[in-house]
């Protein structure tokens, strides 16, 4: 356990807000394992369904963003390697690649689902509901509502990032006091953990 | 308050620890199309398992921090496997 | 927090001004203020359910209709049942004890993140105000139970959207809180404090905040989901598109399962501290009770099919729940074990708060061991969804919840207030309502064991007596509430000044003025080899 | 009581079941009593009056075991004696009498393999009787308090309920999965015949035969009644979760098709679609979801007959 080296002369504890963002990266893991266990059950009772819908995603534009997430990944991580090097001009750079990469992220997401939505599948489409089964009909509704909430973190994930960025310039986060960059680092990484199992589990077990 | 200096991870490792994490993406779409049949799914979850284990570890800098954070890591996600385990004793037995 | 040296350290919390008016307590980050104002807002909120509760009870006085509709009923039962859980008890002591004492009882000055504690409040009061809305807006009040089960959950007319997102944000303010006290507890107690001299309310505060963050989480995409089913018909749990009703049903009690400990953990903890003081005795068995209180959190995650036995889970999962539910029961019952003994050879005073806790310990028993009931596989088919669950979880939830609420709020009353309350008054109050209490649930084992169903708006002629029974003693139960409530009130304004330590109790809080400082301690107290919560 | 009382047993399942709430009950009053008795007489011996100085024990290994070791042992004797009481509940022998039960928002209709309906559920004393539960619209739950058994109705499952009773008489049958407006009223009874009446009442299709002699309108309503219709349509004008079918046939109604709202007159057409499409136009002031299609349920002639009654009302 923990030895009791608690500071109690200044306010700022990087420890405190380091395990603050942990915890909250678990119950957003949870978050997510409700779905993956719904995701579980339905694939484990309908099998042939979800093994013929998942036919129907490309595989090509999942691995693209696979490689995006984990490319953005290792920006990030980056700049809490450089800013702690007291580089604040590559830190920015790092930061900027991130959001890039994670805005490419949701234009090929976007393509993505307006591909489907042109082939008449989305929640509650007739297409859906009259000529596929109702495996297929649940993987697309878990489909929607995984890589959707996946989207929603990545843009909260990409705010908070830009929002570092606004502190690294003004000089609110700096090489002494960097605890917001690397807690935005870890938030990203959850993004990017939960990517690594949606990749698979959609687009890869056909 | 970071009196006890942070250790800083080189650029280097960061970069061999992504280039492992794309070697993996390709076995894992890789050995999609092998006939594994039953250990399809398998095979694809212990993979991105060793990749979550990575970035864990690496880009989350769990090597390097407290021991304390490494066991409550693990205990959450031990939950959540006790807790699908435990689900599933309904559905497989159905 | 920037103002630190700044903030007197002689004047109490309740004196101090920063802002005007309002001001000085919905912007205040002081954790006690915050406290008070969960206490206030929940009291408001728990006056709207009592008085659900008991129009519940005059409809049920005689069968037919009395002074209300079925569909009233049903919307009434589920209102009731979402302020009472959502909103009153499993926030309850945390939000109001824990936010008021945690930090002083480890020695600190505030808890870890003061804003995000004003915040998690701000939250719950969206929430409780979303809950309100779908009654008060929209084509009639929620009538699917507090518990949303589905397909009737999205085949209800009612307007079920605000409900269920109001638990869904009421949820998040949880998981603050509790991702707060854990940072809090983890980085911020005195120094030489180690874990095993931290006082027992805190340590039950530290299980409890691990549940609320590991578990609220899958509530909300629960919630979450059913909110898109019903608008996007996107066929989660929806049997005509292929869901299972039943999954529903798992992963909402692999939320409101571990939920019913984050209900009572904190309530056992507040007993924890109230015996010792009471029989100027260190608490017996400190260890066995805070391995016992991390027992019940963590095996507690894994009970949570029992709830589901007749739902036509697979015959394996039925008795693995069993007997999990079986052994998450020994860790309360050590407990029961260590309070009773830490009585033998003490030096008992007989006051308010040791009444209250006495009678919990009693009422908790009751309600604890009618669990075994449900817990067993037979019988709990026989009485599941009968008014004996009824029975069991207001024995335990609001005889052990509330019952140690109002023993808490007896004992710290005059550290929070700063002032004494009306012992004659205040022991009448507690006579009162524990024998309404007994009159209130008592009949309903009977009922249940007689096999009548709960959420019934109607009944048959043979289940009248009991249920007559069951009416009175909610009236007097009431009396003795409002007893209880107006000389609370009343002394928080004009009670004679108290002391700092008026128990001769030995936690850190008592070391400390009434009311406390606003910033708690004018110097970090510092924990010798020696020093322990209970050194009497 | 049914529980501590019933010395006959009604089914082969009470004992298992009384069994184990005896145990329960036993033991849990024994810890009751005893730990209050020892905590009122510690409050009284240890009074401070009586007690000026606490002795200060801060625990003891010894104890902590012993009472964690008991009560272990004791939950696993509960644990073993719910799990005998409730294992026959999963088998039904083969040979059972097989009934289906229709359950819907809010009743429940018995089908006999021989094509008999009933509202009330005949069964035969000492024959193993399963029932099989469908349920069209949400969760409901089938309890028999006298037999001890309860399964819940899951729409989209198949789940079973058996027993064999044992003794004659009449016995409550209750919905206890809370399924909206009527869950409270979604009781029906269970009657047990012996052997020989039961099987006089089976073979008898007077009943059936009855409905054919009988005008068309009786026909229609004793379907309606069979079925359920009045759960939530009252034939005097009283609205409750549908409308009336008061002066229902030939009326003037106006109905929301999609999101248009539109005039309709409620003839042969617009009422067979009610029956069999009924959220495809939807009357106003009523909610869509609740009348849930009976394409499975009822013939063409049976909305034949439904209709002609209807236009007696
Ligand atoms: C504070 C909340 C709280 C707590 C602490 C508990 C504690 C327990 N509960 Fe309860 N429960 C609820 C709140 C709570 N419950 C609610 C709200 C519901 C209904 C939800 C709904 O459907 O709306 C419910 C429903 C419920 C069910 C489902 C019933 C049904 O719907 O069919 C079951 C079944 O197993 C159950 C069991 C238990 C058990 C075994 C414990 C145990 O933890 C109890 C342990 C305590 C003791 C055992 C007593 C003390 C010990 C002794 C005196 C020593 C002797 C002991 C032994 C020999 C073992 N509870
Ligand atoms: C904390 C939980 C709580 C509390 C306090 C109460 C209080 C009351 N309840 Fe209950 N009740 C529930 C939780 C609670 N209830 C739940 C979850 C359901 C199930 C809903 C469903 O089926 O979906 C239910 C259902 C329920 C039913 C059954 C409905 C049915 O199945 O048909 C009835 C019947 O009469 C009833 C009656 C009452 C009455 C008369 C009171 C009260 O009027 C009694 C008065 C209370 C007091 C005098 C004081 C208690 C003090 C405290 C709890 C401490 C205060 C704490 C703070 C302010 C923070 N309630
Ligand atoms: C669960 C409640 C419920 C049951 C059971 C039910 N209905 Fe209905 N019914 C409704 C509701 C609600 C409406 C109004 C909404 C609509 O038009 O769909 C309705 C509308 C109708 C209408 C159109 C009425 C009008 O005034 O235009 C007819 C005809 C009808 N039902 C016939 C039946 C028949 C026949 C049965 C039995 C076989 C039946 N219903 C069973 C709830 C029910
Ligand atoms: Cu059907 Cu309750
Ligand atoms: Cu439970």
């Amino acid at each position: 356990m923990e030895q009791t080296m608690i500071h109690h002369d200044s306010h700022y504890d990087p420890e405190a807000s380091k395990i603050g963002m942990w915890l909250f990266i678990f119950t957003e893991l949870l978050l997510f394992g409700g779905l993956f266990i719904i995701y579980s059950v339905y694939r484990f009772m309908n099998p042939d369904a979800f093994h013929l819908a998942a036919k129907e995603l490309d595989t090509t534009i999942g691995a693209i963003n696979t490689i995006i997430l984990l490319v953005s990944s290792m920006t990030v991580a980056m700049a809490t390697s450089a800013i702690q090097n007291k580089n604040i001009k590559l830190t920015q750079i790092l930061l900027g690649i991130t959001v890039v990469l994670a805005i490419v992220f949701l234009v090929n997401k976007y393509f993505e689902w307006s591909a489907k939505f042109d082939h008449g599948i989305f929640p509650g489409s007739e297409h859906l509901i009259n000529d596929m089964s109702k495996g297929e009909i649940l993987f697309f509704g878990l489909y929607f509502v995984m890589t959707g909430l996946h989207a929603l973190h990545i843009i909260i994930g990409m705010a908070f990032i830009i929002f570092v960025m606004v502190f690294v310039a003004k000089k609110k986060v700096h090489p002494e006091r960097y605890a917001l960059l690397e807690n935005s680092g870890l938030y990203w990484h959850l993004v990017d953990v939960i990517w690594i199992f949606l990749f698979p589990l959609f687009y890869l077990i056909t | 308050m970071s009196n006890e200096k942070h250790h800083i991870v080189p650029y280097r490792t960061y970069i061999f620890v992504l280039l492992a994490l794309i070697v993996l993406t390709f076995i894992s779409i890789a050995i999609t199309h092998i006939e594994l049949a039953d250990y399809t799914v398998a095979g694809a979850l212990i993979l991105a398992s060793v990749k979550t284990f990575l970035v864990l570890t690496f880009f989350m800098h769990l090597k390097f921090d407290k021991p304390y954070m490494r066991i409550m890591v693990g205990f959450v996600l031990a939950v959540f496997l006790a807790v699908i385990i435990i689900t599933f004793l309904d559905y497989y037995y159905r | 927090m920037q103002t630190a040296t700044q903030i007197p350290t002689d004047v109490s919390f309740l004196e101090y001004r920063k802002y005007k008016g309002i001001f000085n307590w919905i912007l205040s980050t002081d954790h006690k203020r915050i406290g008070l104002m969960y206490l206030y807002s929940m009291m408001t909120l728990f006056f709207v359910g009592v008085a659900l509760g008991l129009a519940m009870k005059l409809e049920l006085i005689a069968p037919g209709k009395t002074i209300m509709d079925a569909q009233d009923y049903n919307a009434v039962f589920t209102v009731h049942g979402v302020i009472m859980i959502f909103m009153i008890v499993i926030p309850g002591l945390p939000a109001v004890f824990g936010n008021f004492l945690l930090p002083i009882m480890i020695g600190a000055k505030d808890v870890a993140f003061p804003k995000l504690n004003l915040l998690s409040w701000y939250i719950y009061i969206l929430g409780a105000l979303l809950v309100i809305a779908s009654v008060l807006f929209g084509n009639g009040t929620p009538d699917t139970g507090w518990t949303f089960y589905a397909p009737y959950s999205f085949k209800s007319g009612t307007n079920l959207l605000p409900a269920i997102f109001g638990a869904f944000v009421l949820g998040f303010s949880s998981i603050l809180t509790g991702l707060n006290f854990i940072v809090t507890i983890h980085r911020m107690r005195a120094p030489g404090m180690t874990w095993l001299k931290m006082p027992l309310f805190p340590w039950s505060l530290y299980g409890t905040a691990w549940i609320q963050l590991l578990a609220t989480p899958v509530v909300g995409i629960t919630l979450l989901l059913i909110i898109l089913e019903r608008v996007f018909g996107i066929g989660v749990f929806d049997p005509a598109l292929g869901g299972d009703p039943i999954l529903y049903q798992h992963l909402f009690w692999i939320y409101s399962h571990p939920a019913v400990y984050v209900m009572i953990l904190p309530a056992m903890g507040a007993i924890s501290e109230i015996i010792p003081t009471f029989t100027q005795k260190h608490i017996f068995g400190y260890k066995a009770i805070i391995g016992s209180t991390l027992a019940i959190a963590f095996v507690g995650y894994f009970v949570w099919g029992h709830h589901m036995f007749t739902s036509g889970m697979s015959g394996t999962a039925q008795y693995t729940f069993s007997i999990l539910t079986f052994l998450v029961a020994i860790p309360s019952a050590i407990k029961v074990f260590n309070w009773i003994s830490t009585m033998y050879k003490g030096s008992i005073s007989l006051q308010t708060p040791f009444y209250w806790a006495a009678s919990f310990i009693f009422i908790f028993m009751i309600g604890g061991l009618s669990g075994l009931v449900l817990g067993a596989l037979a019988t709990d088919i026989y009485v599941h969804d009968t008014a004996f669950v009824v029975a069991h979880f207001h024995f335990i939830v609001f005889g052990g919840v509330g019952f140690s609420f109002f023993g808490a709020i007896h004992y710290w009353f005059p550290k929070i207030w700063g002032r004494m309350y009306d012992t004659k008054w205040a022991n009448t109050g507690w006579l009162v309502f524990s024998i309404g209490f007994l009159a209130l649930y008592s009949p309903m084992f009977y009922l249940g064991m007689q096999g009548m169903p709960r959420r019934y708006y109607d009944y048959l002629e043979e289940f009248h007596a009991a249920n007559i029974l069951s009416t009175l003693g909610s009236w007097v139960m009431t009396f003795g509430l409002v007893i209880i409530v107006i000389n609370l009130v009343r002394s928080a304004k004009h009670g004679p000044k108290a002391e700092m330590n008026p128990w001769n109790g030995k936690t850190l809080e008592w070391t400390v003025p009434s009311p406390p400082p606003v910033e708690n301690f004018e110097e970090i107290p510092v924990y010798g080899e020696k020093d322990g919560p209970y050194e009497y | 009581m049914y529980i501590l009382a019933n010395t006959t047993h009604a089914s082969n399942m009470v004992e298992g079941v009384d069994k184990a709430f005896l145990l329960i009950l036993g033991v849990s009053f024994i810890f009751l009593i005893g730990l209050t008795i020892t905590m009122l007489v510690f409050i009284y011996k240890y009074n401070k009056e009586k007690n000026p100085r606490a002795t200060q024990i801060k625990g003891s290994n010894t104890l902590e075991i012993i009472w964690t070791v008991i009560p272990t042992i004791l939950v696993l004797v509960m644990f073993y004696y719910g799990w005998a009481g409730w294992k026959p509940m999963t088998k039904p022998p083969k040979d059972s009498f097989n009934i289906t039960v229709n359950s819907r928002m809010w009743n429940f209709t018995f089908e006999y393999e021989n094509g008999k309906k009933t509202d009330t559920l005949f069964i035969p004393k000492d024959k193993a009787v399963k029932l099989n539960l469908r349920s069209m619209d949400v969760i409901h739950s089938v309890y028999i308090p006298a037999f001890r058994v309860k399964q819940d109705v899951v729409p989209g499952a198949e789940k079973f309920l058996w027993f064999i009773p044992q003794k004659e008489g009449i016995y409550e049958l209750f919905c206890t999965e809370y399924c909206g407006l009527n869950h409270s009223y979604m009781y029906n009874w269970v009657k047990v015949m012996p052997e020989e009446d039961f099987n006089k009442w089976y073979v008898d299709t007077t009943q059936k035969a009855m409905a054919v002699v009988d005008s068309p309108t009786a026909a229609g309503k004793r379907i309606m009644t069979n079925i359920g219709c009045f759960a939530c349509h009252s034939i005097d004008g009283s609205k409750l979760v549908g409308p009336s079918f008061k002066g229902i046939y030939g009326g003037q109604r106006t109905v929301k098709t999609g999101s248009d709202e539109r005039q309709v007159v409620a003839d042969d057409e617009y009422i067979h679609r009610s029956i069999f499409d009924p959220n495809a136009d939807i009357v106003d002031g009523f909610n869509k979801g609740l009348m849930l299609p009976y394409t499975t349920q009822l013939t063409e002639d049976d909305v034949k007959l439904i209709i002609e009654y209807m236009k007696t009302l």
